[in-house]
């Protein structure tokens, strides 16, 4: 992977007079597990829309050199960005298998689309597996379950080999130790490519994020590590509340379970978690 | 060029016109609100038409016959609507492409059973003697038919305005068409909005069917000419959009007529298609838009 | 109040869920991971899917099959996943659908509002351009404006920021204590057992534990569902 | 979808070429023979519309366009071959002064005429394709769009009665490029040349439908938008769907033709547009044989029953309809998978995705 | 294999028909009935269907033709073009019918020409057209031109009409007319002060009945077919117009559809050879036999007589031939003067023209929708489908016409 930054500076999005995102910047890098959080409505969401094309905005957004906004929807994902959706959207109709396969054939030449597939990709396998959905690999994706769907998309993202993963919260619904699945997951990932995720649990943002930046109306709050966003009375304020502040202390634990197996009754590490939280 | 160039194709195409609105109105319901594509709109029309000539067979004085059509027509076309819904639209909510297929079908039905039920050169509807005569506008003779078209348009879109606005109604469709489970999970009664809906809006045909029974012929063939146009003029207008639908038909009416007036009868039918198709590539959602964030 | 009694129900030729029974309690929590079946029990119990087998009983009558909007009319309300709202209704127009024919009905729209302010101050703003959280307030400022008798809530705080899960965790317990029945599927074990009065836990669409709520309750049943 | 192993469908094609090649001829008197012939036609068109609306999901509800380019380029040239270097007929009747239309005369040559069947419906569809879909034109607003042009054309042909022949149309052609249309053998010739064609088709959309583009045009047909997120743009896709049907509604156009001997505007305007769908519908729009089985039988239904009960087959018709789409949205050829499902009773079953994003359609 | 090419004309197309497999050994015979029983034309076309059904009843109770009963075979044209070849081709080649009879517009009898000269089989067209053509497989029932569109513009001419302003549907037979109306025109000082057309389906005449008003004319002529006359007629009174000031005259309005105007039509006129209200011998009988038979539609009109001729007249021809074959039967028509009794009056066939000789009348509408006659011609019009008699049809354009025809 190149060592190419995801850089936003300054942008801007606005709905007939109605500000959504009023001049935000920040920026995400490989190797870190970057979150954007804010009160509903503080515009996390259209800034994902906004990088990937599917909103109007002006400022910048660039990738390395490249300049994102401006450019349509299917040409920014083919520089390498990808995104999920706040609801899972897969298509249905195909299976699992086919899902991905899609997903992996922009690098394809155009006239390779009209031979059939022959066997399966080794970038779709190792994604299956970083998954876990190599048992699904033939069921048509409409019937897996919340979860699995959310799996899916990102998987769908790993075969495309996106350089930048925009996941809009990507564990909502999931049980907490699917969450953990996830976020070690996402720690994987980041690894080489550059992660950012919209998520409104504040146990998962504590046990993964690297830094974090705070959206207020259109506006960043407050960014810094995990431990400096929730310190900031602001941050208390309008988003955490009192319950948030209360667990500040109990997150210096977490960093220490994330190398624990899966399989270490991630329940109980959940219970410690949010047991403090009431 | 003399003023009538000018005077009589707009008032000619604004009646034109209204008579589409008209046609149009109850696929606004329909179509626009309910997103159920009714081929056999054109059908529902035809049917209010009969409907007016059969009162024309029991109240023979015409001064009255029409006047007292209007209502039966609403509510014998409305009946079949409801009746068509209840058999066959019901199931297909879910599939709304579907539905203009099988109501294609509907469609092809009712106008052959009109052809066997009714004598097949078609029957005659009379014009009430009031509407007999002219207005004269700047010099030209405006056929006060043509002001009674769009006079009656003019009522229809008021009072449906006004049942869609100051009755919950509107809102209950609405919510209904957007998300079924979720309408029927916050109490609606979805079921009785969309046999009422349906109702209304193929009234609303049978309406516009006496309408074109005073302009045109009353035959199992005369549906099928205004089909068409008042599915584009209801998507020209924005779907689900009145104001759209009301600015969309007058401004094809007129079109039409100026056309016709410039070129041939053919041709003006040609060329006011292609306006709408180039406008509708220009502006895909019509005049009036809604839109929304939602994705796939 | 509401008693689902041996329900085996899926989708079409699926099989979702097998021989479950939900007790009546004031506060019942529904847990599980995902594709358990949770959501499919609510939806059964609001109505939206016929048990194949099985009763839905409330208040001692089988409403079985009764369609969704007469159990609404008898004091249900429901909050489906995933922050659903009529997307081409404005935020009021959302509210007024339910508040119609109510007595006090912009009273109520009003008390909502309060609670949750983004609410009013986009009430013009169609749902449908509404942030995935405010919507999610929409959904369930809906429901509560029924006051309803029994809420069945699915993942209610899914999406929405922190202070305002307080909030609705808040409003739930006050509801509780007001005498009105929840049925809950929550995420967040440790309120749902919290607020339960009793509850279930689904796995693969059986019912693999039930009990008594209370904080007492966390540790057994995160350790039912880890495994 | 049910994936059949692909040798099965290609033995599938195999044994129906060698029923329309081979048995047919043999076993059919000519005038069916030459019925079978529009048939294939109509099922060439079908084919095409089964991968637009089966796989793509445009309602393409305006195929009489397409194949109004092929029959009418076909169409004049075999009527200017007929009249020599006369002006043909029935421009005569109407205007005996005027020359022959300039757009008529490079339709003399066979060339230029095989070549606009080709490249005419290319151009157009594309043109139009590229603005419809750029603009994200879709769902009820595409079908109704499609349709209206069908009727546009239509009209305007009936219009233009001295270019074009009008309401009446065109007819009484003498010869075939060259050959003499009214012998029984070159009938036969032009029914293998439909009947080939035919199967050239299904060989083409089988091709496209195991291949990774049928599968993205399937993705495209549930979800749009989502699919501009993998890095494709959607407007391409259905593009080269719309293009390729429409390519073969001119082909079945130009067959038709010589096989009727007459094409008029009642025939690419809407009633004709929609039949042709309905044949789609009866046999599985989303099915390899399903539109092309469909659409034959249709034809056939219309020639047969048309004749048995001539008022009672509207009825017929306009049930088949309602009574196909209702129960069997996936048409007749879902019935055997259908029985097959009841007596297996699978676990899971495939959700009816289609539904969703159609409403949104209709509904965008 | 390959068949003849464009070179191998010598073969003759001609030949290449397959011999008539029409089976004469039993005591019954196929005729073959073709009309739109449904689609737009099934409005005027159904009438024709079932006074063909009561005419083949009638020779059957008379002992049929050559003594052989009719058995006939009704097809669906469905109001299509293609399908009315289609369907000819298949009641020559597989019903193997003796003769076909039917069609109503022109564009239906064009579809059919070729396809009955291919087979070599007969088609008996019973609707007023607009000439220029002739086959040897067709017979024409209806009026020719000189029969119906002359006899108009001459009553015109008489009545002082200076302008005149022309209104037809848009196809073949409308366009053809008044290309011809306007040729004699000119010859009779009449003034063309506008032409107007509208698609066959469509009913909206309200643009342009503007431009008639605007255009001010003594009269119009009225060539517009099936429903969208009604239109037509409403948007003439919407506009204030009346037969006092601005009659019309129409060739496709009668009995039938006078009173389907939704409007009283009194006092203007219509050109035909048969009228309801004609008092000939034989007419009071085919209007009764028509009131008793089922399905009527209690009154007649021109195209209905026309069909019932083209039947009787086909008995004729094929007792004079004392066969069914085609080509003795076109033989027989040239050597023996064939004629019928008709309602209209004894009609007689032109053998080389394969049209009949027609009375022409103008009629009045009256209040019963009925018509008064209001002129008719001395004695029977001989058919002239090709204007040969008519020196302002230009020579050039009549050549080129039968050179086309082949
Ligand atoms: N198309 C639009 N038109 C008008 N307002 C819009 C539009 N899209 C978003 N908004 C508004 O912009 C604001 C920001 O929305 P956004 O979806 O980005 O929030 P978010 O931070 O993702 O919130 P959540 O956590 O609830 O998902 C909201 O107030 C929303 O109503
Ligand atoms: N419409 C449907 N058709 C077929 N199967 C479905 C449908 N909806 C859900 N299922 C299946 O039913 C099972 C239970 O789904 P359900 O939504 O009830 O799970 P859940 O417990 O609510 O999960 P989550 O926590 O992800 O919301 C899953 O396997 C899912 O794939
Ligand atoms: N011959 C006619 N009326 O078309
Ligand atoms: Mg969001
Ligand atoms: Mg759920």
């Amino acid at each position: 992977m190149t060592g190419d930054s995801l850089v936003v500076t300054d942008l801007h999005v606005e709905f007939s007079g109605f500000v959504a995102v009023g001049g935000v910047s920040f920026d995400a890098h490989a190797g870190e597990v970057r979150f954007l959080i804010g009160p509903n409505g503080a515009g996390k969401t259209t800034c994902i829309d906004a990088i990937t094309g599917l909103t109007k905005a002006t400022g910048s957004a660039r990738l390395g050199e490249t300049e994102l906004l401006g450019r349509q929807v299917h040409k920014i994902v083919r520089l390498g960005v990808g995104r999920t959706f706040q609801t899972a959207s897969v298509f249905d109709e195909l299976t699992v298998l086919q899902n991905l396969d899609i997903a992996a054939g922009r690098h394809r030449p155009a006239f390779s689309l009209l031979r059939a597939r022959r066997g399966i990709d080794p970038s779709i396998e190792r994604a299956l597996e970083e998954t876990g959905l190599t048992g699904e690999l033939a069921t048509p994706a409409g019937i897996l379950s919340h979860g699995q769907k959310q799996w899916l998309e990102i998987a769908m993202l790993l075969v495309q080999d996106a350089k930048v993963l925009l996941l809009d919260e990507p564990v909502a619904g999931m049980s907490q130790d699917e969450r953990t699945a996830t976020g070690e997951l996402l720690q994987r990932i980041a690894a080489k490519r550059i992660v950012l995720v919209v998520e409104h649990d504040m146990d998962f943002m504590r046990r993964f994020a690297t830094r974090v930046t705070v959206l207020h109306q259109g506006k960043v709050l407050s960014q810094g590590t995990v431990a400096e966003v929730q310190a900031d009375p602001k941050v208390q304020e309008v988003y955490l509340g009192t319950a948030g502040a209360a667990t500040t202390a109990a997150m210096s634990v977490v960093p220490t379970v994330l190398d624990g197996p899966l399989a270490s009754s991630p329940g109980v590490v959940a219970a410690t978690l949010h047991g403090e939280e009431d | 060029m003399h003023v009538d160039a000018l005077i009589a194709p707009l008032l000619n195409g604004s009646a034109q016109g209204a008579l589409l609105l008209l046609a149009a109105l109850g696929l606004s319901l329909t179509f626009g609100q309910m997103g159920v594509i009714n081929m056999a709109h054109g059908e529902f029309l035809m049917i209010g038409a009969f409907a007016a000539y059969l009162v024309q067979q029991v109240i023979s004085a015409s001064n009255l016959s029409i006047p007292v059509a209007l209502p039966v027509a609403f509510v014998v076309a409305g009946l079949f609507g409801l009746l068509l819904e209840v058999t066959i639209i019901q199931w297909m909510y879910r599939r709304p492409l579907d539905t203009l297929l099988v109501t294609v079908g509907v469609g092809l039905i009712l106008q052959q059973a009109a052809l066997h039920i009714f004598p097949s050169q078609g029957v005659p509807v009379e014009k009430p003697g009031w509407l007999d005569g002219q207005l004269n506008i700047l010099g030209y003779q405006w056929p006060l038919r043509q002001l009674f078209t769009i006079v009656l348009a003019a009522v229809c879109v008021a009072a449906l305005a006004a049942w869609l606005k100051y009755s919950s109604f509107g809102r209950r469709i609405r919510a209904t068409v957007h998300n079924r489970d979720l309408a029927e999970t916050s109490g609606i009664p979805t079921r009785t909005v969309d046999r009422l809906t349906f109702f209304v809006g193929s009234g609303l045909a049978g309406v516009a069917g006496v309408a074109a029974s005073l302009i045109g012929g009353t035959n199992s063939q005369m549906g099928a000419q205004y089909i068409i146009p008042a599915f584009l003029v209801v998507a020209a207008g924005g779907i689900g959009q009145l104001k759209g639908t009301i600015l969309a038909g007058w401004a094809v009416g007129v079109a039409l007529s100026f056309f016709a007036y410039w070129t041939t009868g053919s041709l003006a039918q040609v060329l006011a298609f292609i306006l709408v198709i180039v406008f509708l590539q220009l502006r895909p959602q019509g005049l009036f838009t809604v839109r929304t964030r939602s994705l796939v | 109040m509401l008693e689902l009694t041996d329900i085996e129900a899926g989708y079409g030729r699926t099989r979702v869920l097998h021989g479950v029974t939900v007790p009546s309690g004031k506060v019942v929590a529904v847990l599980g991971h995902n594709g358990a079946g949770k959501s499919t029990l609510l939806r059964l119990a609001i109505g939206l899917i016929k048990p194949s087998k099985g009763r839905v009983v409330l208040d001692g009558e089988d409403i079985t099959s009764l369609a969704p909007n007469r159990r609404v009319a008898r004091g249900m309300a429901y909050v489906p996943q995933g922050q659903q709202s009529f997307g081409q209704l404005t935020t009021l127009e959302n509210l007024q659908l339910v508040a119609d024919g109510r007595r006090g009905g912009k009273a109520l729209i009003d008390a909502q509002m309060a609670r949750f302010p983004a609410l009013k101050q986009f009430a013009a703003r169609k749902a449908g351009l509404l942030s995935g959280g405010q919507r999610q307030q929409l959904a369930i400022a809906r429901a509560l404006i029924t006051e309803p008798k029994l809420l069945i809530l699915d993942e209610p705080t899914e999406g929405i920021q922190p202070t305002i899960v307080a909030e609705i965790e808040q409003t739930i317990m006050q509801l509780a204590e007001e005498g009105i029945n929840v049925l809950l599927v929550e995420q967040h074990i440790g309120f749902a057992l919290e607020a339960a009065e009793r509850y279930v836990v689904l796995s693969s669409g059986h019912v693999t534990q039930t009990g008594e709520g209370g904080k007492a309750a966390t540790s057994t049943v995160r350790a039912a569902m880890a495994i | 979808m049910t994936k059949l192993k692909p040798w099965l469908s290609l033995s599938g094609i195999g044994v129906f070429a060698v029923l329309l090649l081979a048995v047919a001829p043999l076993m059919l008197t000519d005038h069916w023979l030459n019925n079978l012939g529009k048939y294939c036609c109509w099922a060439i068109a079908a084919v095409g519309i089964g991968l637009a609306w089966g796989r793509g999901g445009m309602l393409v509800m305006g195929q009489g366009v397409f194949f109004a380019l092929g029959a009418y380029a076909m169409a004049m040239h075999l009527t200017l071959e007929t009249a020599g270097d006369r002006i043909p007929g029935f421009m005569v009747l109407y205007d005996p002064l005027a020359p022959l239309p300039v757009f008529w005369e490079p339709f003399r040559s066979a060339g230029f005429t095989l070549l606009a069947i080709v490249v005419l419906p290319v151009v157009l569809a594309g043109v139009l394709g590229y603005a419809l879909f750029k603009r994200r034109v879709k769902g009820a607003y595409f079908a109704i769009l499609s349709q209206a042009l069908a009727v546009a054309l239509a009209t305007l042909i009936s219009s233009t009665i001295r270019e074009t022949g009008g309401d009446t149309g065109l007819s009484d052609f003498k010869y075939f490029f060259g050959f003499v249309l009214n012998d029984p053998a070159n009938k036969q010739l032009v029914f293998l040349i439909a009947a080939t064609l035919l199967i050239v088709c299904l060989l083409a959309v089988w091709q496209l439908y195991r291949s990774r583009f049928g599968e993205l045009l399937v993705a495209t047909r549930d979800a749009e938008e989502r699919v501009r997120f993998l890095g494709y743009d959607p407007a391409n896709v259905k593009l080269v769907a719309f293009v390729v049907a429409a390519l073969m509604a001119s082909i079945a156009g130009a067959m038709f033709v010589p096989i009727v001997g007459i094409i008029t505007p009642a025939e690419i305007g809407a009633a004709a547009s929609i039949l042709m769908i309905a044949g789609v519908a009866l046999g599985g729009r989303a099915s390899l044989f399903g539109p092309a089985l469909g659409a034959m039988a249709v034809g056939w239904g219309q020639s047969s029953l048309g004749s048995t009960w001539p008022d009672g087959w509207t009825y017929i018709l306009g049930l088949l309809f309602i009574v196909v789409i209702l129960f069997l949205p996936n048409g007749l050829s879902s019935l055997p998978a259908r029985f097959a499902a009841m007596r297996r009773s699978p676990e899971r079953q495939t959700v009816p995705a289609v539904a969703a994003a159609e409403l949104e359609e209709v509904r965008a | 294999g390959c068949g003849a090419r464009a070179g191998d004309e010598a073969a003759g197309s001609g030949t290449s028909a397959a011999p008539s497999c029409v089976d004469t050994s039993g005591n019954t015979i196929k005729l073959g009935f073709l009309n739109s029983l449904t689609g737009g034309m099934a409005i005027s076309e159904k009438t024709v269907s079932n006074v063909l059904h009561m005419a083949a009843d009638e020779i059957n109770a008379g002992g049929g033709i050559l003594g052989k009963k009719i058995a006939y075979i009704q097809e669906d044209g469905a109001t299509d073009w293609p399908t009315f070849a289609e369907k000819t081709e298949k009641l020559l080649t597989q019903d193997c019918v003796a003769a076909i009879f039917g069609g109503w517009t022109s564009s239906s009898r064009k579809a059919v020409k070729p396809v009955v000269e291919k087979h070599n089989g007969l088609f008996f067209y019973p609707v007023q057209y607009e000439g220029l053509e002739s086959s040897p497989n067709i017979y024409y029932t209806g009026a020719t031109t000189n029969q119906q569109i002359i006899p108009a513009m001459d009553f015109l001419a008489s009545k002082g009409v200076k302008k005149l302003f022309l209104a037809g549907s848009d196809y073949v037979f409308p366009r053809t007319a008044n290309a011809i109306i306007k040729l004699y025109a000119a010859k009779l000082g009449i003034q063309i002060v506008g032409e107007e057309y509208v698609p066959l389906d469509k009913d909206d005449w309200t643009s342009q009945v503007a431009k008639i008003v605007a255009a001010k004319p003594d009269f119009i002529f009225n060539t517009i077919n099936g429903s969208s006359n009604v239109g037509f007629i409403k948007a003439y009174y919407d506009a204030g117009l009346n037969a006092k000031t601005t009659p019309i005259i129409s060739v496709s309005i009668a009995e039938e559809e006078a009173p389907a105007m939704g409007h009283e039509v009194t006092g203007h006129y219509a050109s035909w050879n048969y009228f309801q209200s004609l008092k000939t011998p034989t007419n009071p009988k085919f209007i009764e036999s028509w009131k008793a038979y089922p399905g009527s539609s209690g009154v007649t009109s021109d195209p209905m007589e026309a069909a019932y001729i083209s039947l009787y007249l086909y008995k004729a021809l094929v007792e004079a031939a004392g066969s069914f074959d085609v080509d003795a039967v076109n033989e027989a028509a040239k050597k023996n003067t064939i004629t019928f009794d008709a309602p209209e009056g004894k009609v007689t066939l032109d053998g080389k023209n394969h049209h009949i000789s027609k009375p022409g009348h103008i009629g009045q509408i009256n209040s019963k929708n009925q018509f008064d006659i209001a002129w008719a011609s001395d004695g029977f019009i001989k058919p002239d489908p090709y204007l040969e008699g008519y020196d302002w049809f230009p020579a050039d354009i009549r050549k080129q016409l039968v050179d086309a025809a082949g």
